[in-house]
């Protein structure tokens, strides 16, 4: 059952060192602030999982917390390269990181397979292409009906799942809406399931198209209003593309990213950032 | 596709990109859904959106199928193409019950390299023997697009650092090493059809599969377009010159540019 | 694209003779009027689909239209037996029904296997039971990651699938909402749909929940107010429980069907059914 | 267990069918979540939302999450179970990701017959040798409930009709032929842990698997459950009654029911 809780508690009750951690929103929804809470707790040695790594991961690698990326497109949406992504996988700085890298379809079906408890998924993909030659978590599986030979994409079941999502009631139901991206599959997926949230409403709003879940499969809930910014929320803020622009030169130069990471991070608080 | 003497804007008035996303555009007729990548992809089927085909269904794959959006969108996971959209669905559908299922008729992507057929490597790039490998985003949607979509568009810049002799990695499949590799393979759409460039536009030859330059932008030469090839590009017996783009394209490009910019 | 049609003229373009139709709605939304239509055109040697057969199957496997049934339970739910479903099984009348038999979670992802274009799906599943020992489309494959048997179901893509919707627009694009059930997965899975609906609205409205397919993904859509009876259409009608009772002793005399079957279906027209 | 001088009402005014059900719901206390099948079982995990338990989470194959249905649907499918519902999925996600992934505690099933070991037949039933198998309504959700809940109930009349010897059809894995069968078939919940009758309580011996008598309803004798069952029953060495059904339980069981008819 979801406990209300605030983002430095659960955080540290949730996650530790040496976790699988995802962290999903399809540009939209990205749970920045539970990043940074991370970051400031200095919790270290993770395997992150994300579809698309984003400048929350652009931060965490440079952070030096990240020994491996399970991922599909490592780019700055819109915007060019993940620099500090980049600096890691070519230099090593600073430290080097581990990549297992899939395509879109293949993240999905493998974190599908993971909420369905399935030890693997079925697709049409990756024939052809050398991903599978860097990688132990594609294969193939022949179709016992027609004989056809399929990609078998290894699930995914990270320890801990962090989403964000528009709204929780007391009770700690959660409602999210608009782009839901993977976040469904990416929490089911998960051993524990952290939830930071715009707004704690005492009955959460009907909307087109939502993906509700249950307080029963979700471990924490916290309010963090702007949770997700420089993403945005649907309904609460929108997308900060300047922040996404203005981070290109800051994440090019590792004394600018770390004196970044210290101001905007190090030195503030979970407290002071909800407040933000 | 031979030039006319229309009442076009003069060549001055119009960029090389351009030319480039206008023919892109262009491209999308007779097509009813395009799956979208983002950057010059996206700026192509909007612009079609708002030219000669509007009942085109864009299709992003953050999980938005009918996208309409008023500007042009920054990233794929724009809170505007949810807004403007018929449906909104996850991920995990999006590239299993719609792309997978072969539903999308033109999938449009960009590329960071290219080579003779059609191959795509946006995953890494050899700097040298005694360099570390340059790391570029990864594959994206890009293999099951180009392998499920009914045909593929690409458009990208024409420079040799893009169109390689030999791709550094293979992310995705255009024809392989050439004709009866996609059948082989399993790969059920035909495979790209068109590369449109800021130079012309490359097509497969039908008996090979290798690219050839089947039409040049006005003004542009046939050694400009050698020269900007990584490989011996073969050419058409007959080349075409493209349309100049007419005063409504470049007046809708601008506007979709405007707007996209003043947006952010 | 969705053209709009009336129903007999939708009915008669899209199936066939010898077609394999899926008619789905879990309780809610079941086509009942487009299955009447199928009667009065006389459509033969079907292959019906359907997770939970219910009255709408009884009525045509009676009228004797039917030469196989894929399903998972075939009951009146909430009343007991379908008994022209057993009539026919057990004493072959009006003709003998070749049965392909799954479980719940079996029948629902070979749809989502067809909906997707795979030739099979993988669940975990109809372990130790009997079931497959009477079916040729469940088998096993084996996990190429961890060696775990699962069991795989051969996809199901029905030349046609019917449902039930709330709305439709002008252009064709569709909306369903309450229990969405497998109707999504069953229309994607078909080379042809047909889509019957309370009404056409010049805009859809805003429902959570919703399920829309766009028209491109339909074939013809057919307005049928109250074309789900005696099953009901959330926001339009509720369920007509007697009539589910009353089922029963109609359906237990072949007489009494054969009668009720004349006057209610044969002796109406699409129209009329309409209209009622 | 063993039966109090609580201020109960007395026998006459309680059916045995309402024992079975009173005692069906009382068995869900320390459950979170409960799968429900239609009839008895639905009944019952309704009555303890109205009595002991009422956070319990009403899970319907339908696909809703969390119903609070304020009468007893006649349907897994009423619209009923939707409206009060936390969340609405689809059918393919509550067996997917709900049921087969183990979230759910506690599977709640009817049967049309059961065997020693708690396996389920409801698909044919054999009526001799020269007449048609009888047909039944088939395995609907049973087999993956069965299989992937924590635990399983299960709630049926007692007659040598239910109670067989010989299933004439597995269609559900109770504890198969014993113990380490479960394990043996990769079925990762317990299994069968209850079944409750209108005579009294079976549950499996931990040494053998075997289904047991171990509790009677108030009134019931051993030798009345023995000929009610198709095999040799056996019997715990101690067998205690169940409490009689209290005032409040009583009154919400006829209730719900009178709802459920009225509405109907």
């Amino acid at each position: 059952m979801a406990d209300i809780r605030t983002l430095h508690d659960a955080v540290a009750e949730l996650i530790h060192d040496g976790d699988t951690v995802a962290m999903e929103g399809f540009t939209h929804l990205i749970p920045f602030a539970a990043a940074h809470e991370i970051i400031r707790q200095g919790i270290t040695d993770l395997t992150l999982v994300r579809m698309t790594p984003d400048v929350i991961y652009d931060q965490l690698i440079g952070a030096g917390l990240v020994r491996k990326l399970v991922f599909s497109w490592g780019g700055n949406p819109g915007v060019g390269s993940l620099h500090r992504f980049r600096d890691a996988v070519e230099n090593g700085w600073p430290r080097p990181l581990e990549l297992d890298e899939h395509s879109h379809a293949g993240m999905a079906n493998r974190y599908v397979a993971g909420a369905s408890r399935l030890p693997f998924a079925v697709l049409r993909g990756y024939r052809g292409s050398d991903i599978p030659t860097r990688t132990d978590t594609v294969s193939t599986v022949t179709c016992p009906f027609t004989g056809e030979e399929l990609a078998a994409v290894a699930a995914i079941n990270p320890d801990v799942t962090v989403i964000h999502a528009q709204q929780a009631d007391r009770q700690g139901n959660v409602r999210l809406w608009g782009l839901v991206g993977v976040q469904k599959e990416a929490a089911l997926a998960a051993d524990r399931v952290l939830v930071t949230v715009e707004e704690i409403v005492d009955e959460l709003s009907p909307q087109a198209g939502a993906v509700t879940l249950p307080a029963w499969a979700i471990n924490a809930v916290v309010e963090v209003p702007g949770g997700a910014h420089p993403s945005y929320a649907a309904g609460y803020s929108v997308r900060d593309n300047d922040f996404y622009k203005a981070w290109d030169p800051i994440a090019r130069d590792r004394e600018k990213f770390q004196a970044w990471i210290r101001e905007h991070v190090l030195e503030n608080t979970a407290e002071g950032a909800a407040a933000r | 596709m031979t030039q006319t003497a229309q009442q076009a804007p003069a060549a001055a008035e119009w960029t090389s990109d351009e030319l480039m996303t206008i023919n892109a555009a262009r491209a999308l007729v007779g097509a009813r859904t395009v799956f979208v990548g983002i950057g010059l992809p996206s700026t192509a089927a909007n612009l079609a959106r708002r030219t000669a085909h509007p009942d085109l269904v864009l299709i992003y794959e953050s999980g938005t199928l009918g996208s309409k959006p008023t500007r042009l969108p920054l990233s794929i996971g724009d809170g505007e193409l949810a807004d403007t959209a018929d449906a909104v669905v996850s991920v995990p559908e999006i590239f299993n019950y719609w792309l997978q299922a072969g539903r999308i008729d033109v999938g449009f992507l960009g590329a960071a390299q290219v080579d003779r057929y059609a191959n795509i490597n946006t995953t890494i790039v050899d700097r040298g023997p005694d360099k570390p490998e340059g790391r570029l985003p990864g594959a994206g949607g890009a293999p099951e697009i180009a392998a499920n979509c009914g045909r593929v568009l690409m458009v990208l810049r024409h420079s040799t650092r893009n169109f390689v002799k030999k791709l550094d990695f293979v992310t995705t499949v255009g024809h392989g090493s050439g004709p009866g590799d996609r059948e082989r393979l399993g790969l059920r759409g035909a495979g790209p059809v068109a590369v449109i460039t800021d130079l012309g536009i490359l097509r497969p030859d039908p008996a090979t599969s290798e690219l050839v330059l089947t039409d040049l932008h006005p003004g542009v030469t046939v050694a400009q377009v050698r020269a900007a090839t990584g490989w011996d590009l073969k050419v058409a017996d007959t080349v075409a010159t493209t349309e100049p783009p007419t005063a409504d394209e470049l007046a809708a490009l601008r506007a979709l540019q405007a707007a996209g910019r003043s947006a952010t």
